[in-house]
């Protein structure tokens, strides 16, 4: 199924899923020049079309891992908003009990496993869930986010290789916002991105990140690829990054000029609006319903977050192990 | 008892974990071997030949001959381990931990602990350690220490084929990470190893020996150094108990304080580098928590700070040997305030 | 003499040493920034601002912004070393040195030995390391006791202004491989710095007070704390002596034996994990080697056995402090058999 | 100049390299079969053109990184005979001073950077010793020798998109004889070898390893493009693998009539003699004379390395640093 053929009701849930991310995303913004979150976070505001046009194909028993900038992918997998809010304030009633923050979000139940810290840290994650599902029998896919930056790290050329000899049911989804951290990425990556799929035999697709639709059928055609044992996918996908590199950055690598375009030009809400409406497919209404609501929702994530209490100190040192000794 | 040698005792653990859980995996460079080639299938079985005879058994899908690609596939062992395998992954040799090091630390090592306790991972990593095969600086280290300083590991290293065996089957029935160290020159030995299934808990110490007047810590190979050691003194009248903690993470401190309480006088053996080795940890929680008791400097006979090296007698020098554990022995008897 | 920041400090070592010498070379992840972009061109001078300027000085031949591939650049770093230049590498966070390991340990460590003798190895790898910046896991370790226990590395915790600069330079100017390691925390603070090149040299403890009731050992941030405690004790009428050993490898076993040896009470903190860890490792060269003169227990004061978690109070939990320092020196003091 | 174009006393020369590696190899095989060697050996026999085909483009100032199998390298770069086979044994006149071995063989006054015992441990290094020249503003190339197996390994993918990001003069030599140790790289390499430099924009050529010619040239054209500054080129070099993976090493993967017929028809020491005499260039008695003075010579090294002294018990800790403390 196409995204145009998707149901009223999926439709709203995609746009919903990418108007949380966005939301949630400027406010996290807000809330840390305001110094109210103890971390830092690397936000991604501008890139909702990439989490949402890919997870919208899975499953919760379909297992995802990200990245440093995860919590697009966190959100559009299923991970609760309360939560995770809760856990970049580094609270208690967070994800992760506020042990984690913002780079270490995870909900395994919900086949999330983990924001990651280490660039190119996911791609031999996901290459083991995928194994789970082949050693099971199971028809359960993985997909690894990872950024035009990743692509350069050793263990993501290492995970595409095994992926393809062993035929895991693995995506690889490469968001690529032009940076990695200050660096364009046409400064680091050598020749083209689709090319190391290929290189490898390994299926690929480029598409525009900035349209849910073009990301969801190529995901689509993945997805189920990879759920007839057909092996992995490399999908490139082109988004602008919103934000600077993490929250502080003063993002002068860019100029004014180009970061006020990009924000005009290529906004994956406002292209989902107009072509839902072009197709008749929902009313500005019903988009303006979601709006509000995902500003309720987060809101009310926020004032949870800080209302909740810190960790207790004697969680310092549990969960090390399971059992120890 | 059965007579069985260390590999042996390791392959009949795995074909028993295998058998009796579908979830137990292998994994590995030539864990199999000639895969795609014209001649014998599972013509290895792992470099030392440990896995043997999996492939026939369970088959290509749990016993998985993988590229030279480490951090793919150990990786992969940690991305399965928390979405419901237990794989058991294999480095042929401890040194190469570097090129795959972050996925056993930074992830594997705390997803639990960064994921609020949500996470359960259990990972086996085994690898062989250690000097004296004369393969030089990049094949024969220890590493254990690094390994043991990493919060969410826990570390195993065997002296026998009975422990090799029962801790085998608790590392792979443990639901944290496991660093499973097995020392190349210890493949061959052989000692007493039930035919059926047991586990060894972890953080339990073996007393290998009772002597009044010194404490001896050693680990794996260290251990038959030390009990060589106990043979010489014991002709010279000094009586030493040999404590072999059997994994250094977690560590049986309990034990260890007991006996250097008892004896007052400790040495403790390590192949590893000296600098933030084993034996300096042991060593520091001696001086910390049995201060009282000690007669005797806390005495460490350890490689020296130098890679491995190549010719046969220096590599012989490189590693503590009895003569050398006697002699630190007599020194802390001999030693007066 | 003038004040300058630590951070400015080692941007200054890094300008004498380039301007000084045509074979020094810096490269890493944004050591510029802004490359192949439309913006600012030197944009960051590194995600901490230590190589701010170095572009335009000596331009981007020899200030290299590299790809996010750690192995390639920090081994290409080590392959100039024993080819002709003296790179200077930057890892924003030790922590990442998982997916470099095995160019840094079994590579430029062990090419003199290896080679016997015929290698010379100039590489400086820098980084930052420590918790406290609410970073959590993967952005916080100390992981100094892992380069520590390499030989073949030398390892630096400059804890001042003053000898981030005098270290710098002499790890620059070093001919074997140094592992230069900087606290996030420290960039910010001010001390006295010459505007002229000087080098510390390594191995060379600094005594930064001294008194006669206890030994407090430290490195990098911690030795501030060790200093915090010292206050607090002093009001209490106990003096205590601080050593900052400033190089972990080489250490300044001499120095630290001495005032070990004169109060005979010994307190050594430690932002590290535990287990074989900086403290533990100085910990046992005391108990082996100035036993007799020792009057308590050696008492270490480290982080716990786990990772650094991200909420603000555990993390302050997690880290030694000045009450926890001072706390641990009147338990040595009082101590009796 | 291609190969063919080379002086009477180069073609020698680059026969006496390979007769050389050739009968160093047979007579280590023989001597650890004899258990006088120490250590372990990988063995290069089959390969010899390929390392002397590369190198004989190379002078004394480029650098090369090898890997395990190291001796051919070495011989090719110039290495001390006498000191390699006294390094084998273990001995203070060994080329390392007897504490590398066969693993470790380096001569950096030779621009021989050094085998490896890490599986791509060499591809960095090689970019470093680039980068040197490129810094220094010297034309000297480096070239990284690496197996079929250790393409898969990460540092191999980084370093080849660094060195082409940087337009590094290096040239990756990917010897694929067709195994990592007992496993079959048709059942771990994905895809195919030269387009994983094709996809970075690398230039690259496949080449017969067992024609000294077809390498000669293939490398002769990767250094001019290096030495010109245009980066850097992947050669794959297809050799047959005559040992087993190691000394030892049942080689029972392979049937016994592939590895007759191998030695049968994949010798590129008879290939050279073929193709010299077809061409008269070279008599049949000029090549025998080769070969009467390298079984000499070889002789010579083994009764020397046999006779030297173990290196002295205090060298155990000198060399760890140039300085310490
Ligand atoms: C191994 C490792 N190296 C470097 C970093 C520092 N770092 C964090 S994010 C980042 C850039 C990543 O770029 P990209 O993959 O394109 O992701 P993006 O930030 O653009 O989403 C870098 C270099 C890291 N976290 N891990
Ligand atoms: C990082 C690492 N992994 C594994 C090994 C063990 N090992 C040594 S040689 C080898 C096979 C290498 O295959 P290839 O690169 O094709 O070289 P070849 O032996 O065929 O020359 C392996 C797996 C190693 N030395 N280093
Ligand atoms: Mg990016
Ligand atoms: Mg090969």
């Amino acid at each position: 199924m196409t995204g145009m053929q998707l149901s009223r009701e999926k439709l709203l849930e995609a746009y919903r899923m990418m108007r949380t991310i966005r939301v949630f995303e400027d406010r996290v913004s807000a809330e840390m020049a305001s110094g109210d979150i103890p971390g830092n976070t690397h936000l991604y505001a501008g890139q909702e079309a990439s989490a949402v046009g890919v997870c919208m194909n899975l499953v919760q028993s379909d297992n995802i891992a990200s990245t440093h900038r995860g919590h697009g992918h966190c959100i559009a997998k299923g991970c609760d908003v309360h939560g995770m809010m809760a856990e970049i304030f580094g609270k208690d009633t967070g994800i992760c009990r506020g042990k984690g923050g913002s780079m270490h979000i995870a909900d395994l139940s919900k086949g999330m496993l983990g924001a990651n810290g280490i660039v190119g840290g996911g791609p031999p994650l996901a290459c083991g869930a995928a194994m789970t599902a082949q050693v099971l029998g199971r028809d359960d896919v993985a997909v690894v986010f990872s950024g035009d930056g990743a692509i350069n790290q050793g263990t993501t050329a290492e995970s595409m290789n095994l992926a393809q000899v062993w035929k895991l049911p693995v995506i690889f989804a490469v968001e690529d916002n032009g940076f990695g951290e200050a660096t364009a990425s046409s400064f680091v990556v050598a020749g083209e991105i689709v090319k190391r799929a290929d290189a490898l035999g390994m299926a690929f697709a480029k598409v525009d990140g900035v349209d849910f639709f073009a990301v969801h059928d190529a995901a689509a055609e993945a997805v189920a690829r990879a759920r007839r044992g057909e092996g992995p996918t490399l999908l490139h996908i082109e988004t602008p990054r919103y934000y600077g590199h993490f929250s502080g950055d003063p993002d002068n690598y860019r100029t004014a000029e180009e970061k006020a375009a990009m924000r005009r030009d290529r906004d994956c809400l406002t292209t989902f609006r107009r072509r839902v409406g072009e197709a008749k497919l929902l009313a500005e209404s019903d988009l303006d319903a979601v709006d509000a609501e995902v500003q309720a929702v987060i809101d009310s994530a926020v004032k949870a977050a800080r209302a909740a209490p810190q960790p207790p100190l004697d969680s310092l040192t549990t969960d090390v192990y399971v059992r120890y000794p | 008892m059965p007579q069985k040698s260390f590999r042996q005792a390791l392959n009949e653990a795995l074909h028993h974990e295998m058998g009796r859980d579908p979830t137990v995996i292998v994994l590995g460079e030539d864990i199999a071997g000639g895969a795609g080639a014209s001649g014998q299938q599972d013509a290895w079985g792992g470099a030392f030949g440990v896995t043997k005879g999996l492939l026939g058994a369970f088959g290509p899908l749990r016993v998985r001959d993988t590229p030279i690609s480490e951090s793919a596939f150990v990786g992969a062992a940690a991305g399965a381990a928390v979405t419901g395998l237990r794989p058991v992954a294999e480095i042929m040799f401890v040194d190469f931990l570097g090129v795959c090091f972050d996925q056993i630390f930074n992830q594997a090592a705390k997803f639990r602990y960064m994921f609020g306790g949500k996470a359960v991972t259990p990972f086996v990593l085994r690898a062989t350690y250690g000097a004296g095969t004369r393969s030089a600086s990049q094949h024969s280290q220890a590493l254990y220490p690094i390994f043991t300083h990493v919060p969410g590991l826990k570390v195993v290293i065997p002296s026998s084929p009975y422990d090799a065996k029962g801790l085998l089957i608790q590392a792979i029935r443990d639901n944290d990470p496991v660093i499973f160290l097995e020392n190349k020159l210890l493949y061959d030995t052989v000692g007493e190893v039930p035919d059926g299934a047991y586990a060894i808990p972890f953080g339990e110490a073996n007393v290998l020996r009772e002597g009044g007047d010194a404490t001896i810590i050693a680990f794996g190979r260290m251990v038959h150094f030390a009990q060589e050691a106990t043979a010489i003194l014991a002709a010279e009248g000094i009586d030493c108990t040999v404590v072999d903690p059997r994994t250094t993470s977690p560590l049986d401190e309990d034990t260890i304080l007991e006996t250097a309480e008892e004896t007052g006088r400790v040495v403790i053996v390590d192949e590893a580098n000296p600098r933030c080795g084993m034996a300096a940890d042991i060593s520091s929680i001696i001086a910390e928590n049995a201060f009282g008791a000690l007669k005797a400097p806390i005495m460490k006979v350890t490689a020296p700070h130098t890679p491995v090296p190549y010719a046969p007698n220096l590599e012989a020098a490189y590693l503590p040997d009895a003569k050398r554990i006697a002699e630190a022995v007599r020194k802390t008897m001999a030693y007066r305030k």
